[in-house]
């Protein structure tokens, strides 16, 4: 759909078929999904969704974000659409948390200890890491908090090695989502505070 | 093998406790202050761990654990252990002899040392992370996504459920996610390295060599990834030696140890006795 | 927003005061809320929520309907500001419905996953009981399938806990029909795993 770069993009050429959306359907359609989306929808889903392809929903989606902070001579929404865990997703803007918290009943979920908190930044830079090695990381037993990350759904079971039989866990899509952030690519680099890189420490077990 | 240049120490580490609340800090000799940045000055050597009176902070840490009444300071407590023991570890290292390089020994201590730093290194740096994460997760769970329920006139068009269950398939089911999917353990694998028995990996070496080819050391240990499980097999040869059972040949110097089977005689009895003086 | 500052007239009196949102404001905030809320919201309730008069939230509110219509000269949205019911309520636009019901089919698909399967048995033999214990027992973070389930009709809301504000959920009619029972007490028996198990799986958080 190369008309779609243009401003014309509206009008469709002849001879296109007449089901394809036009680039203002295709924002339109994306509002529609997203308010009925309860999960990150990545571009592909949205792309197939609507029907339309995956260059032109990413620019479009790049439209309503700017259309929503206000870019396009418009208000700056009391939402936006923020890229978080992997796919696009309507938010409340920070700025209007506050009144929000006070009408939506949310369950924050207790707070994460400090143990839980260090052994998730383990396993979230050397996955998929099994517990014994977690262990040998902190120096500490770690199978409750493993087993509340778990609960809380930020690690998952990857897969179980065939030989020792030991669970080697990962991290989730909702862990990134609770961060705030869309791809493990986003995660501060600490490989520089780890002085022989990954390798050296497994010989510390 | 790891190398700590202080250089290369990134500047997160200065930042030593100062995010968190007071905890456990220290008035020694040589150092008074935070516990973390006692820590963040060995790691950048600039204080040398040899220095410092392990006992003394053990005695400080002791009195500070009797002021503690809450999770959060136990949560630090425990942390504490963890870093205590690397320290000793580093400490040990610390003492042995340094100077030239003379034998494989002292390189195998040099690099342990390097090893230990980078384990401490390596323990403040997923701390740090941590904070991260922990920040991360608390401004977020402020933020407000739209999940609603969906409209009437869309969940009515949602597809009918096919049901193929029966009541003993569905009590089935629940049996099995009732079913504890491992025993609860609480393992004491980190406490302690597996023991290792001097005795087992001797009769290992004397089933190898007795009545054999020679071997090299290297062969003896060949295929075995546990550093325990090579140090025992190697004490092990040293006790044989003792008991005169074998004899060793080295060509040159930091060459492969050949290893061959001179007892004229033994018994099952020699190996009974044999290692007696690591048995604790 | 300064054009928005000379329509302030409308709403606040000289010597209001300041602290008072203004117009914008009180639009962007709607929105926020709006974008959250599960039920049509009456009047009485956003104002309340902002701290606004009704008046006031009023006149915004038929503003955010037209602004979404595209009768400010914007786009005509993808969604739309409807009353039902006595109150307010984001809702997709009808002629995007075909859009989003393809989406809705393909997230439901006709047979729950194993995972559903389990979860609802779950809470099947351990009702009333809250979404956290369902993730203890099943030592994976169940939110997203109890949605579903939830959606399905095959369990719903039974009460909130007041101390720790948990929901707790029960099993609905549908699913005794499913089963082709008439009572929960026809539920096959699955002792001995169960009997004085229930205490037990508590501990295992």
């Amino acid at each position: 759909m190369p008309e779609v770069m243009s401003e014309q993009a509206e009008v469709e050429a002849p001879g296109e078929p007449a089901t394809r959306p036009v680039v203002a359907d295709i924002e339109r359609a994306l509002e529609a999904i997203l308010m009925v989306a309860d999960e990150p929808l990545p571009l592909v889903s949205l792309a197939t969704a609507i029907g339309a392809p995956v260059p032109a929903v990413r620019q479009s989606i790049e439209r309503l974000v700017a259309d929503y902070d206000g870019e396009d001579g418009g208000p700056r929404r009391g939402f936006e659409l923020r890229e978080v865990g992997g796919g696009w997703r309507l938010y409340v803007r920070p700025e209007h948390d506050a009144v929000v918290a006070d009408l939506v009943l949310t369950q924050n979920p207790t707070r994460l200890s400090q143990a839980a908190l260090e052994t998730l930044a383990v396993i979230a830079y050397k996955q998929p890491i099994s517990r014994g090695s977690i262990a040998s990381i902190r120096a500490v037993n770690v199978d409750s908090v493993v087993r509340t990350l778990v609960g809380r759904g930020l690690i998952t079971e990857a897969f179980t090695d065939p030989e020792t039989g030991a669970i080697h866990y990962e991290t989730t899509g909702l862990l990134l989502t609770q961060l705030g952030i869309n791809s493990l690519d986003e995660l501060p680099p600490i490989s520089p505070l780890l002085p022989d890189g990954a390798d050296g420490f497994d010989d510390l077990r | 093998m790891a190398s700590t240049t202080p250089g290369a120490l990134p500047s997160l580490l200065e930042a030593g406790g100062d995010d968190q609340a007071p905890g456990f800090s220290l008035a020694l000799d040589n150092f008074s202050g935070p516990f973390d940045l006692l820590l963040s000055l060995i790691a950048k050597r600039e204080l040398d761990i040899t220095e410092v009176s392990l006992s003394a902070v053990t005695d400080e840490f002791i009195s500070y654990l009797h002021g503690l009444d809450s999770g959060g300071e136990l949560d630090r407590a425990s942390e504490f252990l963890v870093v205590a023991a690397t320290l000793l570890d580093l400490k040990v290292a610390g003492l042995l002899p340094q100077g030239e390089l003379v034998d494989e020994g002292d390189v195998a201590l040099l690099e342990a040392r390097d090893l230990l730093f980078a384990r401490l290194l390596q323990y403040r740096a997923f701390k740090e992370a941590a904070a991260w994460f922990g920040e991360g997760l608390e401004r977020e769970s402020t933020r407000h996504a739209r999940v609603v329920r969906l409209e009437e006139r869309f969940r009515e068009r949602t597809p009918e459920l096919v049901w193929t269950l029966t009541a003993q398939d569905f009590a089935a089911l629940a049996a099995l996610a009732f079913a504890p999917r491992e025993i609860p353990t609480v393992g004491l694998d980190h406490l302690h390295a597996p023991l290792v028995s001097i005795r087992e990996q001797a009769a290992q070496v004397v089933a190898l060599l007795r009545g054999g080819e020679p071997l090299t050391f290297r062969q003896l240990i060949a295929g075995i990834e546990q550093r325990g499980v090579v140090i025992a097999r190697f004490l092990a040869v040293l006790e044989l030696l003792r008991h005169a059972a074998i004899s060793f040949e080295q060509v040159e110097p930091l060459g492969d140890l050949t290893l061959t089977w001179t007892a004229p005689q033994w018994s099952d009895e020699s190996l009974a006795t044999l290692g007696a003086d690591y048995d604790a």
